[in-house]
């Protein structure tokens, strides 16, 4: 039932030969993480001579992840071997999670390098040996195969983590941030403990999985679970935050894939993860919509959009629970998808927010604004991984979502009772997260990039330099080398969806198997939508070209905005991010509860009136900050006890004395 | 097939008459010989010549948007069975490819508007956004209950295959859905009692709030994309609203674009009786569509002999 | 021999050193001698089984004492190179600002003489001298604590010594109580061999009673709650080595102490002892969750911490997990002792104790405040630590009934909670209320030598364990 | 002669009584001085002359005790209340006659639930309860006292308890031990009589009830914000 009986994915265990190209990817890959560890180690070593270390550091990065990068994609056919007192094991699955890693890592590593560059403050050392090691910690993850190797490695990642998270430490309020981002990698680590316990010996599988569920969803961030996602992680250092956000947070899935056995129990899996995956999506992106600060948008979207993948689970488990095989795989391979997209879309954004960071100095959406000018690079990636991510054709971020709309279309035809209900519902909830979406990547591109400027220091603004142009260049044509290659990518899904619904090439009369399925029908959908998102481009480009020769195309004049007549609108009279959503904010406050400080404009001469909307984490208001704060109170009611005099303590003493004699000899009546 | 090809031309070239046959109903019913029925021809002409003014806050996004949102129509208008004949390019599940171009389009809009930096377009601009995630709603709901009932995940099945036989069963369902979808029709836009396109008054307005910096061929591009977004909602409704295989061929055609002016009118009428809602409103007119669609899919779950 | 040897030499150069008051460096040389020879001797003791005379009346030891002896002698080690380290700078410190310490000539003996009853403790094989050696602590340490002459610490050595000597007598109660149900079997003057021989023949009537009696007693010196109240007091005005030695050595020879009486229980009453000191444990944990939970001091944070870790010593001896209560003691030990160094020399600098002073640490004294996270994160067992999640706390979830293991998680998790929340409040954020010269700071950085040292033993104890452990040989 | 040990028995239950209810210090140091004689004797009183003279051993630990307990050791704390010039206890936690009506309770309680206690042997199992109740009063004094050197009396008269237990068990265990305890307990009330000096110069009292720096209580509701900073 636990880990132990779950072998490896794509094969039986007797498949694994040891042939040679498998010993060179290991040993390849061994050598990758040798050279990861190490190098941040040098670099750590060298902190005093800032230059050295940071080149050893990215060289290190570089090296070690595109190493890993061959020796994995080397032998996807999968490979064990023991090292020692090591075991590592590669597979499919392993290779899924590995590559947005190793990618987001390498390009993160790049982008570092000029975040870091004139703000070094003398750390970049301890940033590359934290950054590296974290790499190669979620590696580990990936390849561990026994239990304790794989708590350590969990923890260790969530450690690393956590003091990246710490390293700007000098802000106020960072030690807070820190301390929940800690508080929540360790529950996770004591919750998994708990249940390969279980997986161990006391045998009931419903609380395995339900732990198993918990464990993996503190760090997934289901709803509830997400507060150390929202409100902690945008503490840490860009590139960092990337790689954080965009491949730590599919390592929940990954545990649980690889960990937790749902066979059995398909239906409860899929209810639950289908549930948690509507509330996480609509709860996601509607607290996104409400927040003024880049990074926490992008940390509440992220949220969302493991919120997606987790209905997209869900739907493929509900699928194989009622034998519906189309709805499964679409749905898994969908979640799938849509996880490789987020991945590759989410390090965008947030090396965009590095960089516009180190340009600007503020990631306040209402002060910033019309840095398009200023740095049109940074600012068309941005947009278009934003709008991509908002779920868009023709962007690669389409592609899973409609996988999961097709998923819950099969789900409707030849679902009954619970099954039909909740894909009637993600149907709806996709729809209006979807519109909830594009309102969000409307508020952040507009605010940030487009419209007149709101920020001081404007005219110093110039745009990043070119390394971290590159990186964002390089994610942005990836994700566009992912729209194009999608309908072949989920075809090598086969195996890890077979593996994960528990279907084992089980095949009913007349059935599909996934294979089939994955080749017959979602391949041609999939290249439908290449196809329209390409013409769709192709069609823009030459209108845009066709219609410079019309005389209507000629540019007569740049002129103020004319906007019914203000002689010379302002930066302040434009609409701001919060304005812009304000309707919506106000549409959902029952749940937002957004906070508004208000300054009315009075008298006959108006000083500056001012309207201020904050929300507070909905996680944080409902339960955790009153449980915290039920604890604090009852400690300190408790504190009473050491009161300072020696009688009582004397007293308490005797009496505990008594009552333990008062227990044994009557109460346990030894005698 | 061919005749998918001329109802496709024909709402190319036709949807500008649209907006005016509707200003021409509310010239009657005001008594005026309104403008022209060929007015927003005329006006487009008159656009593609004149050349453009841009703000100096906008970055260049206001060159782009309005030619990529019209593309984003007319892709979406080429899945749609025109004309009662199945369109030659539809595939599984391209329902939900035409309902996300139009989101896009609808988005490059707001971005443009955004771009131009002034608080008039702010202001339209997130009302846009603030009602299409609603109207998404509905149309989704809209699309699920076709999905249920007609078993088809492509845009031409789901609206061309309810006949006779379903509109006999289900009849009273399918009025249902086709009066959330033109709720819909109504709010995308901005016709009827949601927005008064032909106010002066930018505080009443949502779309023109929204082009309010534009000139030139991308006001013109503009124009046409709003009528042909019109053209796509109203034939969305018509064809709900059609029994499929009634008719076809040049009879198909011929009911097809005459139920769309129809349409038309019907908006004009409504404009010309109807006050403008307040647009704390327009949200609880949207929910109500959506409700409506709701409600027919739950009778057609339960009560439908599924 | 050697058990004579191990006892003797610690007392003797503790009446030497007092003695021999005159020179300063004779004072220091007899320390690290005493701590050199008693780690030789223990080494000697561990890796030549021949020498341990368990059989003997008086000294000798068994495999358990052996652990306990070894951990002791460790820690001490440390503690003594620490102490000859950072003793002058204290002293300095005092004279330039005309503070009053506890002169040397006193408080090195008594360290001495500490350690030496320390030993006496594990090494006696007679219930009446453990139960003298275990009084004689409380003689020797009541000094070390007074070492700031400050109202404080009087009080806090008044608390200790009141509380300790009446819980000791209890205990002593309870040995006579041993020896009343060991009438019948004919084996009286509680030697413990003849005890642990004629276990069985005890009467359990008057062997529950006393057990009862020695919990409570030991209990207190272990500072098992409810009887811990001694315990923040004392080591959070005591100067870190001396916090260090009581918290890491002390409380563990006292735990010794009750094993003991727990080995001859008769099978009769075991499982009411095992139950007696799981409930004792889970009562400590719970003590350390709510006093560390809004704690403004944060000695007495480590001080509650150490009672919560013997409260889960004392849970995994009444699991039946013997070794791993050990491993946990080890660890604990070096981890403890590390934090309270650290915390002693943070005091030094900072002149203060209380969290809501500090912070921006890591400007002032980056190597202290690194240490400081670390261990703390250690101590509560963040990965690779030989402590709580990745073997002692995995092997109690292991052993223990659903529930309990569930309690304890959530109990160890809201330790770790407080813990990590005031560590990082005093190390992160802007600079706190408190200034600090520059070249003061400086000049305790250098003091950070031996808690680094210990760390990384601690951390290569932790691999250990975690190896061995996925071998499956725990 | 059974007879004597119990007219001592009977007399150390009256010394204790009276040590619950006497206010002045000086008065509970002779009453401790009393009792230590008393129990230091009461090993005589248990040897049935009949057998002979008892051993040297016997005869030296008697003398030492004696010496011990009841005369250095009140000498000590009589020079330290000299020192610390206390009188007499004001207003103790529990009032006197109260403590009367505790010690009272205690000596029926113990008594009670010595009778339940099996008597194992020929000694008198008339020394079970007073000896119980000599340790519980010496407790009670020290929780319900204020003075540190009444709490220092108490203490010993809680030791003198345990070792009537001891005694009139007759548990011999070897003389050394003896020997060690009385020399632990001899050290172990020099300090507390080191302590209570240094208290009283200190805090210029010895009222332990106001001896509270220590303490997680924050009375004033805003943190235990003390810092009295260190030394």
């Amino acid at each position: 039932m636990s880990y132990i009986n779950i072998t490896c994915v794509c094969f039986p265990r007797n498949f694994i030969k040891q042939r040679q190209g498998v010993i060179f990817a290991m040993s390849i890959m061994n050598i990758g993480l040798i050279v990861l560890v190490l190098s941040g180690l040098c670099s750590l070593a060298l902190t005093r001579r800032d230059s050295s270390s940071w080149q050893i550091g990215v060289f290190g990065c570089i090296v070690g992840c595109s190493l890993c990068l061959l020796g994995g994609l080397w032998s996807h056919a999968g490979w064990s071997l023991t090292r020692g007192e090591l075991q590592f094991r590669h597979d499919m699955l392993s290779l899924l999670f590995q590559l947005p890693i190793l990618v987001l890592g390498l390009v993160g590593g790049i982008h570092s390098v000029g975040y870091f560059r004139d703000h070094c403050e003398g750390r970049q050392g301890v940033y590359w040996f934290f950054y590296n090691l974290m790499l190669a910690c979620m590696i580990w993850v990936t390849l561990a195969v026994r239990p304790i190797e794989f708590l350590l490695s969990w923890e260790l990642m969530g450690l690393l983590c956590a003091f990246l998270v710490m390293f700007n430490y000098r802000e106020k309020g960072s030690g807070h941030l820190a301390w929940i981002y800690l508080l929540a990698c360790h529950a996770s680590g004591l919750v998994l403990q708990l249940m390969f316990v279980f997986g161990d010996t006391h045998n009931s599988e419903m609380l395995f999985l339900i732990v198993g569920l918990v464990g993996f969803g503190l760090k997934i961030g289901f709803p509830l679970l997400h507060v150390w996602l929202t409100e902690a992680q945008p503490a840490a250092p860009a590139p960092a935050l990337a790689v954080m956000s965009g491949s730590m947070l599919n390592l929940g899935f990954y545990g649980l894939f690889r960990h937790v056995s749902m066979s059995g129990n398909e239906f409860f899996a899929g209810t639950t993860f289908t549930i948690l995956g509507l509330v996480g999506m609509l709860f996601g992106v509607m607290f996104a919509l409400g927040q003024g600060n880049l990074k926490r948008l992008l940390a509440y979207s992220s949220m969302g959009n493991m919120g997606i993948v987790a209905l997209g689970v869900g739907l493929g488990f509900l699928g194989s629970s009622s034998d519906n095989i189309m709805m499964a795989v679409f749905g898994m391979s969908g979640a799938l998808l849509h996880m490789m997209n987020h991945s590759c879309l989410k390090g965008c954004l947030f090396m965009g927010t590095g960089s516009i960071w180190r340009a600007a100095g503020e990631l306040r959406i209402d002060r910033l604004g019309g840095l398009l000018k200023k740095m049109p690079w940074t600012g068309r990636f941005f947009s278009c991984s934003s709008i991509s991510l908002s779920g868009l054709p023709p962007f690669n971020g389409f592609t899973g979502v409609f996988l999961l709309y097709m998923s819950a279309f099969h789900g409707m035809l030849s679902g009954t009772g619970v099954v039909l209900l909740l894909s009637v519902a993600s149907v709806l909830a996709l729809a209006l997260a979807g519109g909830l979406a594009s309102a969000m990547h409307a508020k952040a591109i507009g605010g940030v990039f487009l419209g007149e400027s709101r920020l001081p220091g404007i005219d110093q603004v110039r745009d990043t330099c070119k390394t971290m142009r590159y990186a964002l260049g390089a994610l942005s044509i990836l994700s566009f080398a992912l729209l194009l290659s999608s309908p072949w990518l989920v075809g090598c899904f086969g195996g890890v969806i077979e593996h994960v619904l528990c279907l084992g090439g089980y095949v009913e009369e007349g059935g599909l198997t996934v294979a089939e399925v994955l080749w017959q029908e979602v391949f041609p959908l999939l290249l439908g939508i290449v196809v329209f998102s390409f013409l769709t481009l192709v069609v823009v480009a030459v209108l845009m070209f066709v219609c410079r020769l019309l005389p209507g195309r000629k540019l007569i004049d740049r002129k103020g905005a004319w906007d019914c007549g203000f002689a010379k609108p302002t930066s302040r009279m434009q609409y701001t991010g919060t304005a812009f959503v304000q309707p919506l904010v106000d549409y959902f406050s029952a749940i937002l509860r957004p906070i508004r400080q208000l300054v009315r404009v009075e008298g006959l001469f108006p000083t500056r009136g001012s309207c201020e909307i904050r929300m507070e984490d909905g996680g944080i208001r409902g339960f955790w900050g009153p449980l915290f704060r039920l604890v604090g109170w009852v400690s300190r009611k408790v504190h009473r006890l050491q009161c300072g005099y020696l009688h009582v303590y004397l007293l308490i003493m005797v009496v505990s004395l008594f009552c333990l004699l008062f227990w044994g000899f009557v109460l346990e009546g030894v005698l | 097939m061919d005749w998918w090809l001329v109802s496709l031309l024909s709402a190319l070239v036709l949807c500008p008459l649209l907006p005016g046959l509707v200003n021409r109903v509310k010239a009657f019913f005001a008594g005026r010989s309104g403008p022209s029925l060929f007015q927003l021809y005329y006006d487009l002409f008159k656009l593609l010549k004149k050349g453009r003014v841009y703000s100096l806050t906008s970055c260049g996004l206001v060159g782009l948007s309005p030619w990529f949102s019209l593309v984003c129509v007319v892709v979406a208008l080429l899945f749609m069975p025109l004309g009662m004949c199945d369109s030659p390019l539809r595939f599984t599940g391209d329902v939900i490819l035409f309902l996300y171009l139009l989101l896009l389009s609808r988005l490059l809009m707001v971005l443009g508007a955004l771009d131009a930096g002034t608080s008039f377009e702010g202001m339209g601009s997130s009302r846009k956004v603030h009602f299409s995630a609603l109207s998404e709603l509905v149309l989704l709901g809209a699309v699920v209950f076709l999905i249920c009932l007609t078993g088809r995940m492509d845009l031409s099945g789901l609206l061309n295959s309810a006949g006779v036989a379903s509109w006999g069963r289900y009849g009273v369902l399918l009025l249902l859905t086709s009066l959330g979808l033109y709720i819909v029709m109504l709010s995308e836009c901005c016709r009827g009692p949601f927005g008064d396109p032909d106010t002066q008054l930018e505080l009443a307005m949502i779309d023109e709030a929204m082009v309010l910096d534009y000139s030139g061929s991308d006001l013109a591009a503009i124009r046409y994309a709003a009528s042909l977004k019109m053209w796509v909602f109203g034939s969305l409704f018509v064809m709900v609203l059609l029994p499929a295989d009634l008719l076809d061929g040049f009879q198909g055609w011929l009911a097809y674009s005459s139920s769309i002016f129809a349409t038309a009118l019907s908006i004009g009428v409504i404009e010309s009786v109807m006050a403008r809602y307040r647009f704390k409103k327009i949200p609880q007119v949207l929910l109500a569509g959506f409700g409506l669609t709701l409600i027919s899919l739950v009778f057609l779950l339960f009560f439908g002999g599924r | 021999m050697v058990p004579w040897l191990v006892v003797l030499v610690p007392t003797l150069a503790g009446l030497a050193s007092y003695l021999l008051r005159r020179r300063r460096w004779v004072l220091t040389a007899l320390l690290l001698f005493t701590a050199l020879f008693h780690s030789a001797a223990t080494l000697c003791l561990v890796l030549r089984p021949g020498v341990r005379c368990e059989g003997s009346t008086w000294l000798g030891v068994d495999d358990i004492g052996v652990w306990v002896l070894a951990v002791t002698s460790i820690l001490f080690f440390f503690v003594s190179f620490h102490t000859a380290m950072w003793l002058p700078e204290e002293e300095r410190y005092a004279r330039e600002h005309g503070e009053e310490l506890l002169p040397a000539h006193v408080f090195l003996p008594c360290m001495e003489l500490f350690l030496g009853t320390m030993s006496l403790i594990v090494l006696s094989r007679n219930l009446a001298l453990m139960w003298l050696a275990i009084e004689a602590t409380t003689l020797v340490s009541a000094p070390l604590i007074l070492f700031r002459r400050s109202k404080a610490s009087l009080e806090a050595m008044w608390k200790y010594l009141l509380i300790c000597s009446v819980g000791v007598g209890l205990a002593m109660f309870g040995t006579l109580l041993v020896a009343m149900s060991a009438r019948g079997t004919g084996c009286d003057g509680l030697g413990f061999a003849e005890l642990l021989l004629c276990s069985e023949g005890l009467e359990p009537g008057w062997f529950l009673a006393a057990f009862i009696f020695i919990l409570v007693g030991y209990g207190t010196k272990m500072g098992l709650a409810p009887f811990h109240t001694w315990l923040p007091d004392t080591l959070a005005e005591a100067p870190g080595v001396v916090s260090a030695l009581l918290s890491g050595a002390l409380l563990n020879c006292s735990f010794l102490g009750i094993i003991r009486f727990w080995q001859i229980a008769p099978q009769s009453i075991r499982p009411f002892c095992d139950k007696l000191l799981i409930a004792l444990g889970l009562l400590s944990l719970l003590t350390a969750l709510f006093f560390i939970v809004g704690q403004v001091d944060f000695k007495r944070m480590l001080a509650y911490a150490s009672v919560g870790h013997m409260g889960f010593i004392a849970i995994l001896w009444g699991l039946g997990q013997h070794d791993a209560s050990f491993m946990h003691m080890f660890g604990y030990a070096l981890m403890i002792m590390t934090l309270f160094l650290v915390a002693g020399n943070i005091v030094f600098v900072y002149r203060t104790r209380s969290v809501s002073r500090f912070g921006g640490m890591f400007d002032r004294l980056p190597r202290h405040s690194v240490l400081w996270i670390v261990a703390l994160l250690l101590l509560n067992g963040a990965p690779p630590s030989p402590l709580l999640t990745f073997v002692t706390e995995y092997i109690l979830v292991r052993s223990s009934s659903l529930w309990l293991g569930i309690a304890v998680l959530i109990l160890l998790f809201g330790v770790f909670a407080g813990m990590m929340r005031i560590g990082l409040k005093m190390c992160m954020g802007p600079a706190g209320e408190v200034d600090v010269s520059t070249e003061h700071a400086r000049t305790t950085e250098r003091l950070c030598g031996i808690p680094v040292l210990a760390t990384i033993l601690a951390i290569c104890g932790g691999i250990l364990f975690i190896l061995l452990m996925s071998r499956g040989e725990l | 002669m059974d007879g004597l040990s119990e007219v001592l028995l009977v007399v150390l239950l009256g010394l204790s009584l009276l040590m619950a209810n006497s206010s002045r210090v000086i008065h509970c140091i002779r009453l401790v001085a009393f009792q230590g004689i008393l129990v230091g004797l009461l090993p005589l009183a248990q040897w049935d002359w009949s057998s002979g003279f008892p051993g040297f051993g016997l005869l030296a630990l008697v003398i030492v005790s004696v010496c011990v307990k009841g005369i250095t050791l009140p000498l000590l704390l009589y020079r330290a209340m000299r020192m610390t010039n206390v009188e007499c206890e004001f207003k103790p936690l529990v009032g006197y006659s109260a403590s009367m009506a505790v010690a009272l309770l205690v000596i029926g309680f113990s008594f009670a639930i010595s009778s339940g206690i099996v008597p194992l042997s020929d000694a008198s199992s008339f020394s079970v309860p007073v000896s119980i109740s000599t340790m519980l009063l010496g407790l009670f004094l020290v929780i319900s006292r204020r003075k540190a050197l009444i709490q220092a009396l108490g203490f010993l008269a809680f030791e003198n308890g345990i070792s009537i237990f001891g005694i009139g068990m007759s548990l011999q265990y070897s003389w050394i031990i003896e020997l060690g305890v009385l020399l632990v307990i001899f050290a172990l009330v020099f300090m507390m009589g080191f302590a209570v000096c240094q208290i009283s110069r200190e805090f210029s009292h010895t009222d332990i009830y106001r001896l509270n720096l220590l303490v997680d209580w924050d009375r004033n509701g805003k943190g235990v914000e003390k810092d009295e900073e260190v030394a």
